[in-house]
């Protein structure tokens, strides 16, 4: 079902963990669909020079949390930014069609931690949104 | 370890070799058709009928009453849409629950987009019906109550027997999809007042794609599969021979150890258990705890995702399920683990392990272990453990 | 002559011992559920994937278009029914023929009584559809029409393209079973603008209880049997996937060898045919004389009766059939022959004689022998006969 | 599907053929169903001296045709009189249910040979009933 590289990945994620006292961190996705993504972002000079990831979710989702953090450290903000899904899913040589929606979560939870970075050091990053605020816990009533 | 250990039972079993060597000679030697006049064909018919007998004394029904489908999914359509259609003059009505299987759940999803009416009971914490909540939901326009016997992801047994007295008692049919009890439970359709029950082969070491439903004498049920004049002209189309010997075969030999198995599957099963609750901590067992299936666990542990739990056992070697095995992929967690109240985050950290004939305690306790490790590890990677920890901390502070 | 022989290939096949050799690890080692996560049933899936593209291919359709059933039977209630509910808000109007298989004309039966209108086109001495008379059938209600390529008593082949571009032309959606011609004449579904097809495993050497629908892409198709999400949704119930992988082999088998396999065939059904129509008097062959399969030749012996010849013909190791299979043991004469215009006394003393690939000139030669002396017998036996020469004899006089 | 009996008789039919000059002979069924019985009578003395059949019909009308005769030969007609359906059916060891009927033709042949011999010499068979007219052909247009 998963590709040799999702599967590494998977296996061996890379960058899984924590920053403390991060430049940035973004948490996107809720519980309730089965995946969340946390991503720590240890940026100087606008230049990412350290990234960890924690994740919640199937194998698909620490595949792509992981590799949009390869994806992405070491080099510049700007060049994070155009780190979208595709070059996630490309980069793991494709996901199931059941699966897309993670890497765009992996996308999302990357944009969350720019504009965390972003927020804190008063600045704006062109192009980027704020990310809907993350809840844990669904908001809604249970429908059963 | 090196070979596979497969914990996966419910989902499907392995064909026994005794049931594949009683089919070989229906695929290339006695290969004929049962309707054909000929003599060659006569013996067909003969070992139709010699499994046919097998299916129905299994549940203490008559051969009569037993009439084969291509599987458990089959069974219940028929069940279903056929009472649905024979007493739709009486009314439109059925009972059934939130956690049957979807070969029942769609059925009466499929009625309700077609003029009927459907009551879906809900289960306690254990997945347990209330029997209350029958006899409150059944009305005069009532025309089925279809509650399964056991089942699939948390094993809970229910208390058939009492559900068919209420059924009985009100006059209205009550049907249960079976499939995953028969060969596991004791099971009889006239001390439990079950009108029509479903069955697979490949439940219980038999073959796929070949069930039956058992059709209580006197029953009108329509056609669901029309056709030539096979199954009493009720169920159309070429017997399938061989997987109908196989499955008469297997369910004899599940019949014959199941007191043996049952206890033996449940001594593993309850060391398991104790095992893992004892061991891993944020983690519970879902189910009831005394009216389970023999050979049935399901855990959910917080702060983790099944499929990546799933996938990790797998590189263990492990072969396990997390919810139905037609479920996964979805991005729903399990219908049935909702209807017992778990929240999402939690039913999505659920791991069924339904245990066979051939696992030992040694695969027990390999199993125990790699969760140790495994669930650890998922915990470690996890933002929710993260948040938890932290709170933790502060509440400790 | 010690074994049998075998001429029944409509009624069923053996399963080919290669075909059996594929299937036989599905049952034991590589049983896995193909819906499950682990890498030890994602084998399963592939198995599974391959075998509908064999499937595909040899009808020309795409792998996407094809669904596994459990059998012709079921390919052909859903096929109809299916199309019957999920077109109704277009109309209610379905135009079959007389010689179908019970299996499509008791599920127009089904829907008749169901508010469906259905039109039952008659068909020549030849059992060949008249295409002017298909166009003349339809109309603004028309939703579907369900014509079989191949039939399984007479052989007759029916010009499936030609009617196929009519429903076309119409705008009509175009079913055909074609269970008996799979594996004997070439087809392609969209140069013959078919859109719904059905196959069934067991008439071309593959396993029993295995058969699949081809569907267009695009065509609304409601699910027939409710349950997991097999088959895209589309089919529920776990695979059977022994039978598919031995279906897979056995139709890429049976494309393979078509072309040498029905020349060789088709000669000996000449051979038979002429010999026997030269050699017994009062003897006529049903079906098209060149439009027709090349295993079927069905004879009219007149002043007998089928059952008799077969059981005479069984006496004698010789496996046949009168009339279709299912239809044996019901006093009515098959309403194929009925439906060619035969009157019922001559529609009674028909037989089926069906080639398969084992079959040899020998065999011919033999079961010419062997009729000549039990049409002879029966004949003797016969009041009708003894009338029709004393009738003669005062005509000699 | 049949018995022992039943294929013994299909197989080796005893009194299969046709008497000349019979003192009866009745015939019964219809092409239409499948099944036409004709049954020749020699009677002398109110004995049935001789008895011959023949039979257009599956296996299970050759074979009750066959019994009957056997079971009314050398037998008064009284005694023939008392074999029924039931009778041909018990010495056969059964019958398919399907094939009830061809046991009950048998009956009736015999009757109607019975009623042919009667009618010829201007005797009262007590009991006996005037068989149906025998039609070689359908009465009614076909259906199809
Ligand atoms: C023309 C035709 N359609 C449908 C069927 C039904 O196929 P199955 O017996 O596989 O259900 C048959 C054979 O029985 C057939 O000959
Ligand atoms: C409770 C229950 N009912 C029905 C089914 C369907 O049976 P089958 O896969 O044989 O169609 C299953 C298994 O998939 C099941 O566990």
């Amino acid at each position: 079902m998963y590709t040799k590289k999702v599967m590494d990945h998977f296996q061996n994620p890379r960058n899984m963990g924590e920053i403390e006292d991060a430049s940035g961190v973004g948490t996107v996705g809720n519980a309730k669909c089965g995946d969340i993504m946390r991503i720590y972002l240890d940026i100087e000079d606008e230049i990412i020079k350290d990234v960890k990831f924690k994740t919640f979710g199937c194998g698909a989702a620490v595949a792509t949390s992981s590799m949009a953090t390869e994806l992405v450290k070491g080099k510049t903000v700007k060049e994070a930014m155009e780190v979208t899904n595709k070059a996630v899913m490309e980069a793991l040589d494709g996901l199931p069609r059941a699966k897309v929606h993670c890497s765009l979560l992996a996308e999302e939870a990357l944009q969350a931690a720019l504009w965390d970075y972003a927020k804190k050091n008063g600045i704006v990053i062109e192009g980027l949104e704020e990310p809907k605020p993350f809840e844990e816990h669904e908001e809604e009533e249970e429908e059963f | 370890m090196n070979k596979k250990i497969y914990l996966d039972h419910a989902a499907t079993t392995p064909t026994k070799i005794e049931v594949v060597e009683a089919m070989l000679p229906y695929f290339t030697e006695k290969f004929g058709n049962p309707s054909s006049i000929y003599e060659f064909s006569g013996q067909n018919k003969e070992a139709i009928e010699e499994s046919r007998e097998l299916v129905a004394k299994a549940i203490g029904a008559n051969e009569r009453e037993i009439f084969f489908t291509s599987g458990g999914t089959e069974s219940d359509n028929w069940a279903i849409l056929g009472i649905a259609e024979s007493y739709k003059t009486k009314g439109n009505h059925i009972i059934t629950t939130t956690i049957e299987h979807h070969a029942v759940l769609h059925t009466c999803e499929y009625l309700e987009k077609n003029g009927y009416e459907v009551t879906y009971l809900e289960v306690d914490k254990d997945g347990l019906v209330n029997p209350d909540d029958l006899k409150d939901a059944i009305k005069e326009t009532t025309i089925l109550i279809s509650i399964m016997l056991a089942n699939n992801e948390i094993g809970t047994v229910q208390p058939i027997e009492e559900l068919g007295a209420i059924a009985k008692a009100s006059g209205v049919l009550f049907h249960t999809d079976a499939v995953q009890g028969v060969g596991h439970v004791p099971i009889d359709v006239n001390a439990m007042h079950i009108d029509l029950l479903s069955i697979s082969g490949h439940k219980l070491y038999g073959p796929k794609g070949i069930g039956a439903l058992y059709v209580r004498k006197g029953i009108k049920l329509k056609s669901f599969i029309h056709g030539g004049g096979q199954e009493k002209k009720r169920r159309g189309g070429t017997e399938n021979v061989p997987a109908i010997v196989g499955f008469g075969k297997a369910i004899e030999l599940a019949i014959t150890s199941m007191e043996a198995e049952s206890k033996r599957q449940a001594d593993l099963r309850d060391y398991l258990i104790e095992q893992v609750l004892e061991k891993i901590p944020h983690c519970r067992i879902n189910g009831h705890k005394e009216y389970r299936l023999p050979n049935n666990a399901n855990f959910s542990f917080e702060f983790i995702e099944g499929e990546s739990l799933l996938i990790m056992l797998d590189m263990k070697d492990i072969c396990a399920s997390s919810g139905s095995a037609c479920t996964s992929g979805s991005l729903d967690p399990s219908h049935v683990l909702l209807g017992i109240g778990l929240p999402h985050e939690i039913a999505h950290g659920s791991l069924r392990i339904s245990l066979g004939d051939q696992n030992t305690k040694e695969e027990m306790d390999y199993l125990i272990e790699s969760l140790i490790v495994i669930v650890a590890r998922l915990r470690e990677m996890s933002p929710l453990y993260e948040d938890y920890m932290k709170k933790q901390a502060k509440i400790e502070r």
